[in-house]
């Protein structure tokens, strides 16, 4: 086990109240698997990530939980001992390559910059390393473009910049934020097709944070489905996709006009909007947009529990309630 | 780039002229008739009208124009009515003070508004982030001959640590070479005269400084917060370099590109609150005597002061946008391409 | 490339979600993020104080009643250059006036330039601004060049050289001040409508049929209104300021009205022998100007939390 | 290699004056802090003695006056060099003559006309002889002689050098040699040791410009200066704590408000004398002035020939002007009045204004004040659009007329009270043409009570010239007609 | 046959980017260049393309928000490119655009009602006493309760103020809606809601619609047609299930390969393209696509494919064909 997160909550503290981005999540990774986070905007998602990371700003904080790593609680360790991990054995590629690299700084050097943080090599050495890096993750003639502006490049080009970087010291766990969503379709298909590759030759582990089934059907191993800081449903990708349980995920998948799909049927609606996150209602926070909302979904929050290795946060599912013949529908 | 700046010199010329008009139109068209002043006590309208024939004064308007742009083209820009000098000669004799004035209150002020400003945005609501935001607001908000005068009361008048006029001691006066004497009283190697200029230079420097401090604190530590806020301080910092290294590295430098936007604009502004510093301080510089000037509706020397200054406010403005291209890589990028 | 719209929806989904809570005008709004500024409120309360002393002793001065401790223009020479004391709380200038009195009359000079400068400038500004920003073009290019001349002339010249055209006076000093920062505000807005123009709502409202005018009036300038006040007041400051600046070099206000500047210019040949002369007329000067800065300041955070400055 | 070459101090004078000349060439300026620097580069034909201003010879070693008085002959002092080297003789005087004289003339040669104006021509005797020949008999002509301005005698050479204009590159044959001038600083000095009279003590001096009073006094109080001019009252006690001291000196000039005789209310004597009575003058002066300028109870100072202990103006009495102010239903006044100091006003006419604007509205007249700078000033007083404005005279050459001339002429500028009276005119014109002595005397007396009595002016004071300097400074004046000499000023 | 609602002959749009100093241009960017195609009445035409390829200034131009630098326009048989500014205007409100951004659509400080009435009253379409009842008709229309038309836009989520631009548009009872990528920046769940509103109000007010899009699922929910644009140029026009049946352009094959199905134990084959779009400033000479193809011709390089129809409504521009 390369990481376990333990009822991890992180809040911010705004004037208006605090909102919970994070609420008491649980999972762990595995050496060199894939698990996918996915969930709706503001479900907390980046939070999760940016909570591992140590790299929450004001007025972020964690609330509580822990974050091991190799067993160590990342959440305990000075910002000292923070540095030696980041970027090291946990690195991590951000959704927006147009903003992440900095402007004024030829990517070489920044790619070199880590290299030589935690490396130790030498200039020359380290030079030679983001070269052979920029090579790996397919960026034609490395040698010159290393010597490029951001600006100088492409949105897929910095992506892979960014990748380079992140794997440039050999990480343990790759934390990948929305990698894809700010690409064209064309240039998503390459990068995820470089992220796997990646995975193959170095045997990370990644923890894919997007949005998108679809990458996550494609890419992950384990899926985590979360919902207003909430993990509603923890499985496997084939199972979750081919038996979604709760009711968000059943509509998520429904929602989503599928390519191969050559019915003219209306698309399935999931009614309402997210809850705002200062006023999250009582229970389940998607009792007031499910179909199948029962009436105790309103006054308490599900437990998450584990159904043949399927986890779901659903009271549909409550073996001793009559929702649990629901799961035989 | 070249091309650029081309274009930009270019579009000087309209601003020049345009100037030259507005400046043409307010003192020789609206402005009192300087004849008085320049005739003294015992002019008779007589002598008066002799002199305004004499100096085309009585010439129509446009014509007056043409004759000062055909002047203006050969270099003349014509004789002070007042002093009867070439206003040429009576501007460059006063201009190295005020240049001087104005640098080492600029580099006064970027020093400290830069200093303050990161200090402020590093330590955000801490004291010190307090403090330097209530000088600076102090900063802005008094009066520039206002704090001139206290200074000259405390420094001068009641503590006697430093001069409270001129530029440096008549008596240790170097050699005229470049007009600063900074730099004169060094090619002399005459450190006892340098010294004396760097106190001289203390109190107006401080008053005028003040003002452009504010402002650059101001600046930097909003472009600093904003800086902070990028998402590649948050990919250097995934990196896991030292937060140190963070802020001097990656912030800093980022930061501080549009600072030099505003550092350009306030070389312009300094120029304008000299006016008030010079007159409080002493200073033999352009700026006390263009107001003398324009109560006195001398105006061949009006009309050549403010173009020049006029003139030095677009080459500033342009030297920014191009040290500003050379900082910023993507400005240039975007000239090359569009 | 795909913008980035997921981050923003929901941080506006915080705020949307508030504002369902309690709807309110644009103006509410901004006073209730304003009163969280401590120091925008003590601005704020300053700048009432000193509009009720100018208001108080213009109405009353209208009414021919004297609520000032001294008639602030009676000079009896008899008194002048009296230190502070418990009769003169300031002391008398150098024609025996109580300086006490002229620093509250002068409120009202400082206040109305102030602002009067700026309603003029203000409204050029917008205008030309508006013009340049919304036509673009030649429009642009000429009103744009214009406004360069005049910002490539320090603004304090400027004024200088207006005032010693039109002379003294404080209709004068309006003017002048008033006409020098209008490239100032031209810019702002021509800025600000160009970023604004871009949005989908004013391309919206040209595909509907909008006219210009009721794009501009109805789309552009409320939405950079609040900009416009942020400016507004900071832009008082600065003409307190260059008010200030001409009484002290002599072409402020016709006498015998107080105007600090004015009384700052007079006293110096007094920092001796009559120190006060000059103090009070100084502090007058800079609690208003700071005032207007805090209260500027803080509507500037209120509209835009990141207190980004152009 | 850095050595400090700190020259001796005792070896200079520094003198801190309140603003720049505007050129150093005697017939191209007219403004006093011009003629304090000219008067140590340039010898006039006369001078003016010490403490008066009585004429003395200077270049001009003797003069003979013809009998109709229209012949000057001026025997001239014998190797003489300008600094420039080259010889002062009978031609030099010519061409200093000639080229202020039709049609050299020209329009910015201010003195020109009031220096040589009865001048016919100049005829060269021989090498030191030299004739000036007048149209008409003038009794000032020689007081004039000895003025700076104008009169002093410039190297021919340097004329034709500089083009006509020395005002940067004066040359004279004076006891200091000019040396340079950093413009807005200072002007630079230097001995001429090849002085045809007495030789100066020091070797340098330098007049520096320091616009701002209490500038000045930081400026000699921190001793940066060694002598300073145009202060106020205001800083004597400052000056004086500091152990430096103050030379005091009579003024020759005439601080005044003006009636607007020419309309209404002001044609009518009776309501201008009310309000001269309404105005307590020493009090006022008093105040404002802090005992460093003289009330004025005569147009000409206490010094000055014609002056009469007799003469007095309408005394002050508040009661009595309130009921006259009364009767003649007078309700408002339009001042009008200019901001800057003046000589023979250092508080600012503004400042004057609004303190008789206090006294009149103790006798019920409320008065409106319109302020200008002096160059917008000059205009409104030409448009006449005032009931009162404020004024001033400095004399030039000690001579009455000076000063009386004004209230005759027609330039509305100079005469701005607008004053019409023939038999003033009458009296004026005899004065110019009657030979100095008693007579002449009276009749300046007798025009000092004419004004008096029609009340067209409301004198107020001659400003005392103020000069403060270093304990360590001996020698040091300051002549009546505004000039420092510094030939016998030294520095221990 | 349907009936031709809008017919587009040969449009370009060029951008002058930078021009020498005597004012030529230098640096040109074709946004969109030499486009033709038809719009049936009631059909929705889908247009897909990546980011930068002209699809939102194509919208643009049609609303009339750009000029077009060349072509023509015919609208119900009417030449509108040929019109003055004031007769174009009368057409302004046959013409309606929703667009991308539902923050940046609305102002901010308009509420909701005054939003969707101000079409109403300026095109003077009823008497101000109608407006109300009108504005909440519309309202209902897009799903939004009455009550909500006193509030303000940020009072309402991303896929609610989409809805308010529906309105917006649909009150000038418009002929042709260009929706320009109106879901794209909406949440799934919402996503869902907006299509399915679109799909209603096409049938219920027979609504013709140029869907822009770049996610090619949704383009095909929605349309009759599909036209795929690359840099500024059609690549390819077919009925939808023609299209992603029989994808005959390489770049509409990959295009189409690159979306990841929704199912893991169903991997496909997967067509990667080398490298990035090119820049539409200097674009590859002859087919755009030539610099990223994977069955380039020899002559591709060189010679600009035309647009042809291969069979009945396929329309292809590729020298394969
Ligand atoms: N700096 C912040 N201040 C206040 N609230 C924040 C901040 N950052 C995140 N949040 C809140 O935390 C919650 C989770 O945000 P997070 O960024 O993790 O969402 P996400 O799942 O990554 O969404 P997206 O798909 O938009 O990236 C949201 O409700 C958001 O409003
Ligand atoms: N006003 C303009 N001036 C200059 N270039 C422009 C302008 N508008 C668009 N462009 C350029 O034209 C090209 C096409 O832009 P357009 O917005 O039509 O693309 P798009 O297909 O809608 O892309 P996206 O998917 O990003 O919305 C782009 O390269 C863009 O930079
Ligand atoms: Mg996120
Ligand atoms: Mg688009």
């Amino acid at each position: 086990m390369l990481l376990e997160v333990k009822n991890l909550s992180t809040e911010f503290k705004l004037k208006r109240g605090t909102v919970r981005a994070v609420d008491d999540i649980s999972f762990t990774i595995d050496k060199g698997e894939i698990l996918a986070i996915v969930g709706e905007s503001g479900s907390g998602k980046s939070v999760t990530s940016l909570s591992i990371m140590g790299l929450l700003q004001k007025p972020g904080r964690i609330a509580g939980g822990q974050i091991l790593f190799n067993s160590q609680d990342l959440n305990k360790m000075s910002q000292k001992e923070l540095q030696q991990i980041r970027g090291n054995q946990i690195s991590m590629i951000f959704q927006e390559p147009m903003t992440s690299l900095n402007p004024v700084w030829r990517i070489k050097d920044q790619i070199m910059e880590s290299v030589m943080t935690h490396m130790k090599l030498s200039k020359k050495e380290a030079l030679a390393r983001t070269i052979e890096m920029l090579d790996t993750v397919g960026i034609p003639s490395p040698a010159e473009r290393a010597n490029d502006y951001p600006h100088q490049m492409s949105g897929g080009m910095r992506q892979r910049v960014m990748t380079a970087m992140a794997l440039s010291c050999g990480p343990d766990l790759l934390i990948a934020d929305e990698p894809t969503t700010a690409l064209d379709v064309t240039i998503q298909a390459q990068i995820l097709e470089l992220l796997y590759r990646m995975r193959e030759k170095f045997g990370m582990a990644v923890l894919l944070i997007t949005h998108d089934l679809g990458v996550v059907s494609e890419a992950a191993d384990r899926v985590i489905v979360m919902y207003c800081g909430k993990i509603v449903e923890e499985a496997n990708v084939k199972s979750l996709f081919a038996h979604p349980m709760h009711p968000y995920t059943v509509g998520l998948l429904q929602s989503i006009p599928q390519i191969d799909d050559e019915s003219d049927e209306p698309l399935y609606m999931i009614k309402g909007m997210v809850p705002n996150p200062l006023r999250m209602p009582q229970g389940c926070p998607f009792s007031d947009r499910c179909d199948r909302c029962l009436e105790r979904c309103t006054q308490e929050m599900p437990e998450l529990q584990e159904i043949d290795g399927h986890k779901v946060r659903c009271f549909l599912y409550n073996q001793d309630s009559e929702g649990g013949r629901a799961q035989n529908e | 780039m070249l091309k650029y700046i081309l274009k930009r010199i270019l579009m000087l010329i309209p601003v020049l002229i345009g100037v030259s008009i507005i400046v043409f139109l307010i003192m020789r068209v609206f402005s009192p008739d300087p004849s008085p002043i320049v005739l003294g006590q015992h002019a008779t309208q007589q002598a008066t009208e002799a002199w305004r024939q004499a100096n085309g004064l009585n010439d129509p308007v446009y014509m007056q124009y043409f004759n000062f742009i055909k002047g203006a083209l050969t270099g003349d820009l014509g004789t002070s009515y007042y002093t009867k000098t070439p206003v040429v000669k009576e501007i460059f004799s006063r201009f190295p003070a005020t240049i001087e004035l104005a640098l080492v209150a600029i580099v006064l002020a970027s020093i400290f508004g830069i200093l303050i400003g990161v200090i402020s945005a590093v330590k955000k609501n801490s004291i010190f982030d307090n403090a330097g935001m209530l000088i600076a607001l102090i900063g802005v908000s008094m009066p520039i001959f206002w704090l001139g005068i206290l200074l000259i009361i405390l420094f001068s008048g009641t503590l006697h640590w430093l001069p409270s006029n001129g530029r440096i001691d008549p008596l240790l006066q170097p050699m005229n070479v470049t007009g600063f004497y900074l730099i004169d009283s060094l090619i002399a190697g005459d450190m006892y005269a340098f010294k004396d200029t760097l106190r001289h230079l203390v109190l107006p420097a401080t008053a005028l400084a003040m003002y452009s401090m504010a402002i650059i604190t101001r600046m930097t530590r909003s472009s600093m917060l904003e800086t902070l806020q990028q998402d590649y301080i948050r990919t250097a910092r995934a990196k896991g370099i030292s937060e140190g290294k963070v802020i001097r590295k990656h912030a800093l430098r980022n930061g501080l590109i549009p600072i030099v936007t505003v550092i350009g604009l306030q070389l312009g502004s300094l120029l304008g609150g000299a006016v008030l510093t010079e007159t409080v301080f002493s200073w033999p510089g352009i700026g006390a005597y263009t107001v003398a000037c324009i109560l006195k509706s001398d105006f061949p020397v009006v009309q050549g002061v403010v173009l020049l200054i006029a003139f030095i406010f677009v080459m500033v403005n342009l030297l920014v946008d191009v040290i500003y291209a050379f900082l910023d890589p993507r400005i240039k990028y975007s000239k090359a391409k569009g | 490339m795909k913008k980035k719209y997921s981050a923003n929806t929901d941080e506006n989904l915080i705020q949307a979600a508030e504002y369902v809570e309690k709807p309110e005008s644009q103006l509410k709004e901004m006073w209730e993020t304003l009163r969280q500024n401590k120091a925008a409120v003590v601005g704020l309360f300053t700048i009432c104080f000193l509009v009720l002393i100018a208001l108080s002793v213009w109405v009353s001065s209208l009414m021919g009643k004297q609520i000032l401790p001294y008639d602030p223009n009676y000079s009896d020479m008899t008194k002048s250059f009296i230190w502070p004391n418990a009769q003169h709380w300031f002391g008398t200038d150098q024609l025996g006036r109580d300086m006490f009195s002229r620093i509250l009359d002068g409120t009202k000079i400082s206040l109305f330039v102030g602002i009067a400068a700026v309603t003029i400038s203000l409204s050029t500004g917008v205008l030309l601004g508006a013009l340049a920003g919304y036509r673009g073009g030649r429009t642009d290019a000429v009103i744009m060049r214009v406004m360069d001349m005049m910002l490539s002339i320090p603004s304090i010249l400027l004024a200088i050289a207006f005032m010693a055209a039109l002379g003294k006076g404080i209709d004068k000093a309006v003017i002048a001040i008033g006409l020098v920062s209008i490239p100032e505000y031209a810019r702002i807005v021509r800025a600000s409508i160009l970023s604004v123009k871009e949005n989908d709502y004013v391309q919206a409202a040209k595909v509907i049929g909008s006219s210009d005018t009721r794009i501009i009036m109805k789309h552009i300038l409320p939405n950079i209104i609040s900009l416009i006040v942020v400016r507004a007041t900071l832009g008082i400051s600065t003409a307190v300021l260059d008010t200030a600046a001409l009484g002290f070099l002599g072409l402020g206000v016709q006498p015998p009205f107080a105007e600090w500047g004015d009384m700052l210019g007079r006293a110096r040949g007094f920092i001796f022998s009559a120190p006060y002369t000059l103090i009070f007329p100084g502090i007058a000067i800079t609690i208003t100007v700071l005032a207007f800065n805090l209260l500027g300041d803080g509507l500037r955070d209120a509209l835009d939390p990141k207190s980004r400055i152009k | 290699a850095s050595t400090d070459t700190q020259p001796k101090a005792s070896d200079t004078l520094i003198y801190a004056q309140g603003a720049e000349p505007r050129g150093l060439d005697p017939a191209l300026v007219d403004d006093g802090e011009s003629a304090k620097v000219m008067i140590n580069i340039y010898d006039g034909l006369l001078k003016y003695n010490k403490d008066s201003t009585k004429v003395e010879p200077s270049l001009a070693k003797s003069w003979d006056v013809s009998a109709d008085g229209l012949t000057y002959t001026f025997h001239l002092q014998e190797g003489v060099k300008f600094h420039d080297g080259t010889d002062f003789d009978a031609n030099a005087v010519k061409v200093n003559i000639d080229r202020q004289l039709p049609p050299q003339v020209t329009a910015d040669m201010p003195y020109a006309t009031f220096v040589y104006g009865s001048v016919k021509d100049v005829q060269v005797v021989d090498k030191n002889t030299v004739k000036v020949n007048l149209t008409a008999p003038s009794t000032p002509f020689l007081a004039n002689l000895a003025m700076v301005m104008s009169a002093p005698i410039v190297s021919p050479k340097a004329l034709t050098d500089s083009k006509n204009n020395v005002n940067q590159a004066p040359v004279g044959t004076g006891p200091y040699k000019f040396v340079k001038w950093a413009k807005d600083e200072n002007i630079v000095l230097v001995r001429n040791d090849e002085y045809w009279g007495t030789k100066a003590i020091t070797k340098n001096v330098i007049f520096k410009f320091i616009k701002d009073n209490s500038a000045r006094v930081v400026a000699l109080n921190n001793g940066e200066a060694d002598m300073i001019d145009g202060i106020d009252a205001t800083v004597v006690k400052q000056i004086t704590d500091a152990g430096n001291k103050i030379f005091k000196a009579p003024g020759m000039n005439i601080n005044y408000m003006a009636f607007n005789t020419s309309k209404a209310p002001f044609n009518n004597a009776k309501a201008r004398t009310a309000v001269s009575q309404s105005i307590n003058v020493p009090e006022l002066v008093k105040s404002l002035y802090q005992g460093y300028s003289e009330p004025a109870t005569s147009i000409l100072p206490a010094f000055m020939d014609g002056y009469d202990k007799s003469i007095s103006q309408v005394a002050y009495d508040a009661a009595a002007a309130a009921t006259a102010i009364k009767a003649a239903g007078l309700t408002k006044v339009h001042m009008i009045t200019y901001t800057n100091p003046r000589p023979y006003n250092t508080a600012t006419g503004q400042s004057l204004a609004e303190s008789i604007q206090g006294y009149l509205a103790k006798v019920g007249v409320t008065c409106t004040i319109d302020s200008f700078d002096w160059t917008t000033y000059k205009q409104k007083v030409k448009a006449g659009d005032y009931d009162l404005a404020f004024y001033g005279w400095t004399g030039d050459n000690g001579d009455p007329d000076n000063f009386l001339y004004l209230l005759s002429v027609d330039d509305p500028t100079m005469n701005i009270a607008l004053y019409k009276n023939p038999e003033f005119d009458k009296l004026i014109a005899k004065g110019v043409v009657t030979p100095a002595g008693m007579e002449r005397n009276a009749v300046y007396t007798q025009l000092e009570k004419i004004a008096a009595a029609d009340a067209a002016w409301l004198p107020i004071s001659h400003a005392e010239t103020l000069c403060a300097y270093r304990a360590n400074i001996d020698g040091f004046y300051y002549h009546m007609t505004g000039v420092t000499p510094f030939a016998g000023v030294s520095k221990k | 046959m349907s009936e031709v609602l809008m017919e587009i002959q040969n449009l370009s749009k060029h951008f002058t980017l930078d021009t020498s100093l005597l004012g030529k241009p230098t640096v040109v960017l074709k946004a969109v260049d030499d486009v033709s195609f038809r719009i049936d009445k009631g059909e929705a035409f889908g247009l897909v393309g990546e980011s930068g390829c002209g699809k939102t200034t194509l919208g643009k131009i049609l609303v009339n928000l750009h000029s077009p630098t060349n072509g023509k326009i015919f609208f119900e048989g009417k030449e509108l490119t040929a019109l003055n500014d004031k007769q174009r205007r009368s057409y302004c409100k046959d013409i309606q655009m929703i667009f991308q951004d539902p923050y940046a659509s609305l102002n901010p400080r308009m509420t909701v009602g005054d939003i969707i009435a101000e079409p109403i009253i300026i095109n003077k379409l009823l008497p101000a006493s109608k407006v109300e009842e009108r504005v909440i008709y519309l309202l209902n229309c897009v799903g939004l309760a009455q009550h909500q038309r006193n509030r303000y836009p940020h009072e309402f989520s991303g896929g609610q103020r989409q809805r308010v631009g529906i309105a917006r548009a649909l009150a000038v009872e418009p002929k042709l809606i260009v929706c320009d990528e109106a879901v794209s920046a909406l949440d799934v769940s919402i996503q869902a809601q907006v299509l399915n509103l679109l799909v209603d109000l096409k049938k219920e007010f027979g609504l013709t619609y140029l869907f822009i899009a770049h996610g090619l699922n949704v383009v095909k929910h929605i349309s009759d047609r599909v036209g795929v644009m690359y840099l500024g140029k059609l690549m390819e026009i077919a009925p939808k299930r023609e299209l992603y049946a029989n994808p005959l352009n390489p770049y509409t094959q990959a295009l189409l390969s690159a979306i990841p199905i929704i199912n893991p134990e169903k991997k496909k084959e997967r067509i990667i393209l080398n490298g990035d779009v090119p820049s539409p400033i200097n674009p590859p000479a002859g087919c755009r696509f030539s610099s990223r193809c994977f069955k380039e011709l020899d002559h591709c390089k060189f010679k600009d494919p035309v647009l042809k129809e291969v069979s009945p409504n396929h329309w292809v521009a590729c020298h394969l064909f």
